[in-house]
C-alpha cells in the first residue's frame, strides 16, 4: 500500500494511506484522549474528544476527530494547541451536562482544566457513544443492541426495549462500556476462586489452570463468542503472534515408544458424597483444594482467604480425613491430609488471624520435620479437637451462633459433644484413584487393587514396575503418597524406562512355546487361539511354527494342541504331570 | 527250521478285528505262507490244550483283539502272555477298551437290567436272570461271571506292542507284521502306527482357514456338508486333529467326521479331554452364558470324545456316585 | 505355622491346585507375606496362564489321588495374555459335563478368579472348597492305583507279575 | 454208573461264543444237551445318553462279520425316528450295497465257515475242515477266485459305505456320500460277476449232492429237523426282500399266520430268558412260551434262510427263483424243516442278492448327487427292521427332544433263531450220542446243526468273547473230571 508522510506536533511519521490520525499518534506515543474508540470497530466520532487541528503548508486549518480523520501526503496535525483544548472543553462539557457525575468524564475535565461544567449535569452515564452497539454488530455478530429515538430522547436499547432474543449474555458491551452505564449482574453464588474448581466466570480463553503443562491458553468453545456466532475473533487480532488457531480440533496420536510410565494421579475425594458436611449447600463450606486456592497469590482472590460475601474470616475449622478412614467411604488413610491441614491451617492463621479449629482421628505425622510442624502449630494456638465431625449445619442455638456454621464433635479428649461455631469450613478431602483407573489398567494390562490403586510388581523388590514389561508406575496411581515420595518414584520409575530403552534389546520370557514338526498335522488349532499371532502356518508344509519373539509364553496353545506336538519351555505336559504326582507324593 | 509261531486271540469284541485279518485277502496266503498260525478260534480247530502244551514264550506273536471282561477272557490272556515273546494289542478294543468300553459309564447291575427288565420285547415277570450257577433239572449249569469293569489288555497283562483301529486298517497290519518278522520294532510300548495325527493325510487339509473359530457345533445329521471343506472348520466335530493316522482318512473320505478309533498320538495320554480341550479353546464365545451354549452344541462330549478309549481314560469308568442316564 | 489336623480319624482332602502366575499365585504370595492362614490341604502348582492348564491334568490329578483340583485365573478382561482364562472357562464348562457322566461331584473341580490383589480370597477358597470336599468325603476310583492309562504299562497284581515273569518283557 | 457231561466249549468257526453242555444219564444216553452263550456287552445300556445319530456306527460294533446288518437297520431306525423319507437315490444305493454285503455274508459262511462242514466232509480230519481244506477240495484256482470275488465286493462296498467294516454312511433321511458317476460300470462290472459267482457256488453245491448221495441224508435226517415257525421279510408280491417289507410268518404247515409292519413288532414277538445262558430266546407272542420244544402249539420259530425261503412265495429275481424252485423239490417242498437246508437256501439268496445288485448297478440313479434330506421333526421313537444274513434284525430306539438315546431295545436275528437252535442241538446230540460212545465226529455233527444256523452270539448277545476250542470233558455229576480227550 502506499505510503504518505505527515508530522503530528511537528514529529514526521510515515504510515499507510487511509489510515487513521489517532492510530499514527498512537504510534508516536502522543496521547490524544478518546471515550468511544475500540481498537476492534471502526471508528465512529461519538465523543469528539480526540479533536485535533489539521493543517497544510499552505496555511489552511481545520478542527477534525483523530479517531476516523484520514492521512494524506503533507498533512501536518497539532494536538495540544489552545484552538484544540477549546474543542475538547467544549464537547466534554457537553456531554457532562448529559450525564450524572462520573469518574471517567471527571478525569478528563480536571485534565482539560474544567472546574464545573458550565451547563451543569445530567442524570444519565450512557453518553451514547455507541461502543456497544458498535462491538455487539462487528465483534459479538449478535446485533441485539442498536440506537434509538431521535435528538435529546436518543438512546442504546434493545429491540422494543424487550429482552433480546439475539443477545447472547457474552458481556462484551459491559465491558467496553466506557462509563459503566451497562451492569452484567454476576448471578454466580460464590464471586470467588477459580474455575478449575467450578468457582465462577472465566475468559473464554485461557490458560486451563496454573502451572499447567503446557503452560498456553485454550479456548474454551463452549463460552467464546466466535464459536456461538462466528464472530469476534478479538483474540487473534489482539494477538501480536497469529498463534490464535479457531480450526485447530483435538486429536490422537500415535506415537510408538519403548517403556511406559504411568502418573494418572489421584482424583480428590468429591466432598458432596459427606452429605452431613453440607458441601455445596454453604458457600462457605470449602473443601482444601479450593482453600490451596485461595492461598495462591496468583490465584482468583490473589491470595487472601475470603468469604463469599468477600469479608475475612474469623473464625475457621478444618475437618480432617473427608473421605478416608471411613467404612462407609475409603478405609484407607489417605496419608498426606494430616500434614497439609496443618498447612493450611497455618496459612490461613497467618492470613487471616482468625481462630482456626482442627478436627483429627489421630495425627499422623511421619517424615522429617513433621512432628516438629506439628508442635509450632500449637504453639500458634491452632486448636486441635480429636473427635469425627458428626455434621456441619447453619442452624443456630444461641446467639453466638446466628449467622455461622456450627460444627458437632464430640471432643474424645473431654468426653462431651461440642458445637463450635465458625465462619468458614475446610474440609480435608482424601486421594481417591482415578474415575477411569480401569479402563487405563486394562489398556495397559496391568492390574489394580479394589480401590483402583494400580498394583506394583512387588512391594519391595519392583516397587515401580507392573506386570507388563516396559510399563512403570509412578505418583499417586499407585497408592496415596505425598509429593517428595511421588518424585523419589518418579525419579526411579525414570531410571528404569531408560535402563530398558537405553539396553536397545529386550530379554523375553524364556518359556515360550514350540511346535514339534514330525508330530504337528497342521490342524490350526493352535494358530486359531493364540492372542499374539505368534503361530503361522508355513505355506510348504502346512504345519505350525512358533515365532518366539512374539510368543509371550502362556501356554494356551499347548493346552490345545491336539497331538502333544507343541510344547512349552520349562512347563512341558510331562514336568507338570511329574509335578502333579510330587504333590500328591505326601499325605 | 521253523517258521515263527503266531496265534491270534479275540476277548470282549466283534470279529471285525479277524474280518479284517482275512481282509488282508491274498495277503493272507503270504501271511500263511511266512507264519504258523498255531491259534486262530475263528478260523481254525486249533485247541487250547494245543497252546498249553507249548514251552512259555514259544510262540513268537500273539495278536489279541477286543476287550477284557471276564475272567475266562483273564485267564487266556495270561497263557498267552507266558507263553508268546510278543503280544501286540490288536484294534481299539484291545488297545483302548474300544466301544464295548463305554459300559463302563455304567454298572454291570444297569447292564443285566436294561436286557432282562427294561426291554419292552422281554416280559420278564418273574424277574429271571442268568446266574453263574444255576441247576437245571439236577443238573448243575455254570456261566461265566461279568466283571464289573471293562479293562484294556494292558491293564491285565503287559503288552509290548499297539495296533490301533477299529478295525486296524489292511496297510497298518501289513507294516506292523513285517516289523515283526523282520525284527524291525521301535522300543517297547509303541503304536505300531504313524505318529502323527490324521490331518496330516486328510484330502481337506489344504481347505482349513487361517483362524477355525466355532459359534456352535454341528451335529453330521442335521446339516449338509460341503465335501471339499475341513469339517472341523464347517464346526462338525471331527476328531482328526486328535486322532492317529494311518487310515488314510476313510470317514472323512465318506463325507463323516473322524470319531477316533485309532486313538492319540504317543505324547497324549487321556484321548478324550485332550480333544476335549481342543476344541473348547476353538469356541468363539467369551461370556459364560455364550460358552454354556456353544457348549451345549456338543451333544454327548463323554460319548463322542471317549467313543473307543473310555476304560484306558485316567478314571477308567464312572465313579461311585449315580451316573446320568441311569435310572 | 499351619496348625496340624489333630483329630487323625478326619479325613483330609488332598487338593491340588494350579494358580496362574500373574494373578491367582500372586494372591497366594499375597496371603503368605500377610500372614492369612489357610488349610494345608491344597497342593499348588504354578503355571504361566490358566490357559495352559490341559484338562489330562485335572483328570491324571483325580486319578493319582486327588480329592479335587481347584483352578485359580485371573478375573474375565484381566488375564495377562489377554484371553487365556477365557479358554480355561470353555474348557471347564465342557469338563463338567464329562466329569458328571463319570459320576463325580462337580465340587471336586472348582474355577476361580483371584486376582494379584485378592489374598483374602485365597484363603477364603481354599478354606471352603476343602471343607465341601471334608464333607463329600474321599474321591473313590476303581482300583485306580492298578489301571495304566495309555502308553503306560500295567502295575501288575503279584500273581500277574509271576504270570509275565516267563513272558519276554 | 454216575451222569456224565460233555462240554463242548465253544464251538468254532462261527461268530460268537456258545457252548454245549451234554449230559448223559446212566445209560449213556443223552439226557439233554443245553446250549450256553456265556457273554453280555450291554448296548441297550450304554446307547444310553449318545446321541442317535451316532447309533448306525455304535451298533455296527455289535459284530464286525455283519456290521453292515446292524448300520443299516440303525439307520432305517434312524428314518423312522426323525419321520424322514430319503431321496430315492439314497434308498437305492443302501438297498444296493446291502445286497452287496448279503452276497460277500453268504460267501463268507459258505466257504469259510459252514462250507467245510459239506465240502469236506462233517467227519474230515479237523485240520482240513476249513477254508484250506475247502480249496483242496474246490482247487486253489477257485479258492483264489472266491478270495478276489470276496475283495472285489469288499473293496466296493469301502466305496459307497466308507468303511467295510463298520460303515459312516448312514444318516437319518439319506447316506452321507453320493456315488460318484465314474464308479458306475465298475459297480455294473462287479454285480455281473456276482451273478456268475452265485451260479458257480450252487454248482458247486449241486455238485457236492450229486458226488455224496449220503449229504442229502444228513439234510433230511429227523435228527436236523423241527417244525416250527418261521418269519422273514417280504415284499409287496410276497418276495424274499432284505432291505424292506413287511414280516411274514408261516405256522409249521406253512400257512400264513401274520404279516405285520416292523414298526409292529412288539406285538407279535417276545423275548424269553433262561437262567442258564445270557442270550434271550425270541418267540412268537400271540402263540406263547411251551419251552424248548417245536410244533403249532409252541411259538418257538426261525429265521434265517431257510425261513426266508418258507416264508416267501418265491424269488423276485429269474435265476434265483429257478434255483428255489429246483430246491424245493429236492427237499419236498415248502415248509422246509431240514435245519442243514439253511445252507442250500444261503446259496439261493447269495443268487438273488446278486441279480438284486446287478438290476440295482444298471439304475442311473443310483448316481444322482441328490442323497440327503435334512430332518426337521423332534424325534421321539424309531423302529427300523432288517433282513441281516442270519435273520431278522430289529432296532428300536426311544430319544429325548434333543435325540440323545433314553431307551434301546435290540432283537438280533440269532435271537429270532436261538430257541431253535436250542432245540436242534439236544436232538443233534440225542441222535449222535448213544450209549455213551462220543469222538471227534459224532460232536462235530452235533455242532453242524448249530452251524448250519450260521449263528451270531456276538450280534445275539451284543457281545463276543474269545473261544476256546472245541474240547469233551467226561465228568460225573458233581463235576469232577472223570477224563478228557479231544477230537483226535
Amino acid at each position: 500500500m502506499a505510503k504518505v508522510t505527515i508530522k503530528i506536533d511537528s514529529q514526521p511519521i510515515e504510515v499507510e494511506e487511509n489510515s487513521y490520525v489517532l492510530d499514527a499518534a498512537r504510534t508516536l506515543g502522543i496521547d490524544i484522549p478518546t471515550l468511544c474508540h475500540y481498537p476492534y470497530v471502526t471508528p465512529y466520532a461519538a465523543c469528539r474528544i480526540c479533536s485535533v487541528e489539521a493543517r497544510d503548508s499552505k496555511g489552511w486549518s481545520k478542527v477534525v476527530t483523530a479517531c476516523n480523520y484520514p492521512v494524506w501526503d503533507g498533512l501536518e496535525i497539532c494536538t495540544n494547541n489552545t484552538r484544540v483544548l477549546g474543542a475538547r472543553r467544549i464537547n466534554l462539557e457537553m456531554l457532562m451536562s448529559r450525564s450524572a457525575p462520573h469518574p471517567v468524564l471527571q478525569r478528563l475535565a480536571d485534565q482539560l482544566g474544567i472546574k464545573e461544567p458550565r451547563w451543569g449535569f445530567g442524570d444519565n452515564t450512557c453518553i451514547l457513544c455507541g461502543l456497544c452497539v458498535r462491538v455487539c454488530d462487528e465483534v459479538v455478530g449478535a446485533h441485539a443492541l442498536t440506537f434509538s429515538e431521535r435528538g435529546i430522547f436518543r438512546k442504546v436499547s434493545t429491540p422494543y426495549d424487550q429482552e433480546a432474543d439475539d443477545c447472547i449474555l457474552c458481556g462484551a458491551c459491559a465491558k467496553v462500556c466506557p462509563t459503566g452505564h451497562i451492569v452484567f449482574e454476576d448471578v454466580e453464588q460464590r464471586n470467588v476462586i477459580h474455575k478449575e474448581f467450578g468457582l465462577g466466570p472465566n475468559a473464554a480463553i485461557a490458560v486451563p489452570f496454573r502451572q499447567s503443562i503446557p503452560n498456553i491458553p485454550k479456548i474454551d468453545t463452549a463460552q467464546c463468542i466466535h464459536f456461538t456466532t462466528g464472530g469476534c475473533q478479538v483474540c487473534s487480532k489482539a494477538c501480536p503472534k497469529d498463534c490464535i488457531n479457531f480450526d485447530d480440533v483435538e486429536k490422537s496420536e500415535e506415537i510408538d515408544v519403548g517403556a511406559i510410565i504411568l502418573a494418572t494421579g489421584f482424583k480428590p475425594f468429591d466432598a458432596t458424597r459427606m452429605k452431613r458436611y453440607g458441601y455445596g449447600r454453604y458457600p462457605n463450606v470449602i473443601t482444601s483444594v479450593e482453600c490451596e486456592m485461595m492461598n495462591n497469590a496468583s490465584g482468583p482472590t490473589g491470595g487472601k482467604v475470603l468469604l463469599q460475601n468477600g469479608e475475612v474470616p474469623r473464625a475457621i475449622g478444618v475437618v480432617h480425613c473427608v473421605g478416608s478412614r471411613d467404612a462407609a467411604t475409603n478405609r484407607y488413610c489417605s496419608r498426606v491430609c494430616c500434614m497439609y491441614s496443618l498447612k493450611l491451617a497455618h496459612l490461613v492463621k497467618e492470613r487471616t488471624s482468625a481462630e482456626v479449629y482442627n478436627f483429627y482421628i489421630d495425627m499422623r505425622t511421619p517424615g522429617k520435620g513433621y512432628e516438629e510442624f506439628y508442635e509450632r502449630l500449637m504453639e500458634e494456638h491452632v486448636h486441635f479437637i480429636r473427635g469425627r465431625v458428626a455434621e456441619i449445619s447453619d442452624w443456630a442455638l444461641d446467639p453466638s451462633e446466628e449467622g455461622k456454621l456450627t460444627i458437632r464433635v464430640e471432643d474424645t479428649m473431654i468426653g462431651a459433644v461440642r458445637r463450635i461455631p465458625v465462619d468458614m469450613v475446610i474440609l480435608s478431602v482424601g486421594l481417591e484413584a482415578q474415575a477411569d483407573a480401569d479402563e487405563v489398567r486394562r489398556m495397559f494390562n496391568i492390574s489394580c487393587g479394589k480401590e483402583g490403586w494400580f498394583l506394583e510388581r512387588h512391594p519391595k523388590l519392583a516397587p515401580v514396575s507392573t506386570f507388563t514389561d516396559g510399563v512403570f508406575l509412578a505418583g499417586a496411581c499407585q497408592g496415596p503418597k505425598d509429593i517428595p515420595d511421588s518424585v523419589a518414584q518418579a525419579g526411579a520409575a525414570a531410571a528404569e524406562a531408560l535402563a530398558l530403552v537405553d539396553c536397545g534389546y529386550v530379554l523375553i520370557e524364556p518359556n515360550t512355546a514350540g511346535v514339534d514338526a514330525d508330530q504337528c498335522s497342521g490342524c490350526r488349532t493352535c494358530s486359531a487361539i493364540c492372542p499374539y499371532s505368534a503361530i503361522t502356518i508355513l505355506s510348504d508344509t502346512l504345519l505350525a511354527q512358533v515365532n518366539e519373539a512374539l510368543c509371550k509364553g502362556c501356554g494356551t496353545c499347548v493346552a490345545a494342541c491336539p497331538s502333544g506336538a507343541l510344547q512349552q519351555k520349562h512347563f512341558t505336559d510331562e514336568q507338570i504331570m511329574q509335578e502333579i504326582k510330587g504333590v500328591l507324593n505326601y499325605v | 527250521m521253523s517258521k515263527p509261531k503266531v496265534a491270534l486271540y479275540w476277548c470282549s469284541s466283534c470279529g471285525g478285528c479277524e474280518e479284517a485279518v482275512v481282509d488282508l485277502a491274498e495277503g493272507i496266503l503270504d501271511v500263511v505262507a511266512a507264519v504258523d498260525i498255531v491259534f486262530w478260534p475263528v478260523a481254525l480247530d486249533f485247541k487250547k490244550s494245543d497252546v498249553e502244551a507249548m514251552a512259555d514264550g514259544e510262540i513268537t506273536l500273539s495278536l489279541i483283539n477286543g476287550a477284557i471282561r471276564s475272567s475266562e477272557q483273564e485267564e487266556m490272556v495270561h497263557m498267552l502272555r507266558r507263553k508268546s515273546q510278543l503280544v501286540i494289542a490288536f484294534g481299539s478294543c484291545a488297545h483302548m477298551g474300544g466301544i464295548p468300553g463305554l459300559a463302563n459309564l455304567f454298572t454291570r447291575q444297569n447292564v443285566l437290567d436294561s436286557s432282562y427288565h427294561e426291554s419292552p420285547s422281554t416280559p420278564n415277570n418273574e424277574h429271571v436272570e442268568p446266574q453263574v450257577e444255576y441247576s437245571a433239572n439236577g443238573h448243575r449249569l455254570t456261566l461265566p461271571s461279568l466283571w464289573e469293569t471293562v479293562k484294556t489288555l494292558n491293564q491285565v497283562i503287559a503288552v509290548d506292542y499297539y495296533i490301533p483301529g477299529c478295525p486296524p486298517p489292511v496297510n497298518i497290519i501289513k507294516e506292523a507284521l513285517g516289523a515283526v518278522l523282520q525284527g524291525k520294532l521301535p522300543e517297547k510300548g509303541s503304536v505300531l502306527a504313524p505318529d502323527v495325527p490324521l490331518c496330516d493325510e486328510c484330502k481337506r487339509r489344504e481347505s482349513k482357514p487361517e483362524q477355525i473359530k466355532i459359534d456352535s457345533f454341528k451335529r453330521p445329521h442335521l446339516a449338509q456338508s460341503d465335501p471339499e471343506q475341513c469339517l472341523l472348520a464347517q464346526g462338525f466335530i471331527c476328531l482328526g486333529p486328535v486322532t492317529r493316522k494311518g487310515c488314510g482318512a476313510v470317514c472323512v473320505e465318506g463325507n463323516m467326521p473322524c470319531t477316533g478309533c485309532m486313538g492319540p498320538t504317543g505324547r497324549v495320554l487321556d484321548y478324550g479331554s485332550k480333544a476335549l480341550s481342543a476344541f473348547a479353546s476353538l469356541i468363539s464365545a467369551n461370556a459364560d452364558d455364550e460358552i454354556e451354549k456353544a457348549a451345549a452344541t456338543i451333544a454327548d462330549p463323554t460319548g463322542t470324545f471317549y467313543r473307543y478309549s473310555l476304560p484306558a481314560s485316567f478314571l477308567h469308568r464312572a465313579g461311585h456316585v449315580k451316573v446320568t442316564g441311569d435310572k | 505355622m499351619f496348625e496340624k489336623p489333630s483329630d487323625n480319624s478326619r479325613f483330609e482332602p488332598r487338593i491340588v491346585a494350579f494358580f496362574c502366575n500373574w494373578c491367582t499365585y500372586t494372591a497366594a504370595d499375597l496371603a503368605g507375606t500377610a500372614r492369612m492362614s489357610y488349610l494345608p490341604n491344597a497342593r499348588v502348582i504354578r503355571i504361566m496362564c490358566s490357559g495352559r492348564l490341559d484338562p489330562q491334568f485335572i483328570l491324571a490329578a483325580l486319578r493319582q489321588g486327588a480329592d479335587g483340583v481347584l483352578i485359580g485365573g485371573c478375573h474375565p478382561g484381566d488375564c495377562h495374555y489377554q484371553e487365556g482364562n477365557y479358554k480355561t472357562l470353555r474348557r471347564i464348562a465342557l469338563l463338567k459335563r464329562v466329569l458328571r457322566d463319570f459320576g463325580i461331584e462337580p465340587q471336586r473341580v472348582r474355577l476361580e478368579w483371584i486376582a494379584a490383589s485378592e489374598g483374602d480370597k485365597v484363603q477364603h477358597v481354599i478354606n471352603e472348597m476343602t471343607e465341601q470336599i471334608r464333607t463329600l468325603g474321599p474321591l473313590r476310583l476303581e482300583r485306580r492305583e492298578m489301571l495304566p492309562a495309555l502308553g503306560e504299562q500295567p502295575v501288575l497284581l503279584e500273581e500277574e507279575a509271576s504270570a509275565v515273569g516267563g513272558g519276554a518283557l | 454208573m454216575s451222569t456224565r457231561r460233555y462240554t463242548i466249549d465253544p464251538i468254532t468257526r462261527l461268530e460268537g461264543h456258545g457252548k454245549i453242555e451234554i449230559l448223559l444219564n446212566e445209560k449213556g444216553d443223552v439226557d439233554h444237551a443245553y446250549l450256553q452263550v456265556p457273554e453280555l456287552r450291554g448296548f441297550e445300556r450304554f446307547a444310553q445318553g449318545r446321541p442317535a445319530e451316532d447309533m448306525p456306527q455304535i451298533t455296527s460294533r455289535i459284530c464286525g462279520v455283519c456290521p453292515t446288518a446292524h448300520h443299516m437297520a440303525s439307520t432305517k431306525a434312524l428314518d423312522d425316528l426323525y419321520k424322514v423319507t430319503p431321496p430315492p437315490a439314497a434308498l437305492k444305493v443302501r438297498e444296493l450295497v446291502y445286497s452287496i454285503f448279503m452276497v460277500e455274508d453268504h460267501a463268507l459262511h459258505f466257504y469259510y465257515l459252514g462250507g467245510p462242514d459239506f465240502v469236506v466232509g462233517p467227519t474230515a480230519p479237523k485240520a482240513e475242515r476249513n477254508i484250506l481244506g475247502v480249496l483242496g477240495v474246490v482247487g486253489l484256482e477257485i479258492g483264489k477266485e472266491v478270495i478276489g470275488m470276496r475283495k472285489q465286493l469288499r473293496d466296493l462296498m469301502t466305496l459307497i459305505m466308507g468303511k467295510v467294516i463298520h460303515p459312516v454312511f448312514g444318516l437319518p433321511g439319506g447316506i452321507s456320500k453320493a456315488i460318484a458317476p465314474e464308479h458306475q460300470k465298475d459297480i455294473i462290472k462287479a454285480a455281473e460277476h456276482a451273478v456268475e459267482f452265485g451260479k458257480f457256488s450252487l454248482k458247486v453245491l449241486e455238485d457236492l449232492l450229486a458226488k455224496k448221495p449220503d449229504l442229502l441224508k444228513y439234510i433230511t435226517s429227523d435228527a436236523y429237523t423241527h417244525r416250527t415257525y418261521y418269519m422273514g421279510m417280504v415284499d409287496s408280491k410276497n418276495k424274499v426282500n432284505f432291505y424292506d417289507g413287511s414280516l411274514r410268518v408261516v405256522d409249521p404247515l406253512g400257512k400264513q399266520v401274520a404279516l405285520f409292519p416292523g414298526k409292529d413288532y412288539l406285538a407279535h414277538i417276545a423275548e424269553h430268558v433262561e437262567p442258564w445262558s445270557y442270550v434271550k430266546y425270541s418267540y412268537l407272542k400271540n402263540i406263547g412260551w411251551k419251552g424248548f420244544v417245536d410244533g403249532p402249539e409252541s411259538g418257538i420259530m426261525a429265521v434265517a434262510p431257510m425261513a426266508r425261503l418258507n416264508v416267501a412265495d418265491g424269488m423276485a429275481t429269474p435265476v434265483a427263483n429257478q434255483a428255489y424252485e429246483q430246491y424245493l423239490h429236492a427237499v419236498g417242498g415248502k415248509p422246509v424243516h431240514f435245519t442243514l437246508a439253511t445252507s442250500w437256501a444261503r446259496v439261493i439268496e447269495l443268487i438273488y442278492a446278486a441279480e438284486r445288485m446287478l438290476e440295482l448297478a444298471n439304475d442311473p440313479e443310483i448316481v444322482s448327487p441328490n442323497v440327503r434330506t435334512i430332518p426337521t421333526a423332534t424325534p421321539v421313537e424309531g423302529i427300523g427292521v432288517i433282513e441281516a444274513p442270519r435273520g431278522t434284525l430289529i432296532h428300536h430306539y426311544q430319544t429325548d427332544e434333543k435325540g440323545l438315546i433314553t431307551k434301546a431295545n435290540l432283537i438280533v436275528a440269532t435271537q429270532n433263531n436261538s430257541a431253535r437252535i436250542a432245540l436242534s442241538v439236544d436232538k443233534a446230540a440225542k441222535g449222535a450220542i448213544k450209549g455213551g460212545h462220543v469222538d471227534d465226529g459224532i460232536l462235530n455233527l452235533v455242532e453242524m446243526a448249530f452251524r448250519a444256523y450260521d449263528p451270531c452270539h456276538g450280534c445275539a448277545t451284543h457281545a463276543l468273547p474269545g473261544q476256546m476250542p472245541l474240547r469233551v470233558r467226561v465228568l460225573d455229576s458233581n463235576r469232577n473230571l472223570v477224563r478228557e480227550f479231544s477230537r483226535e
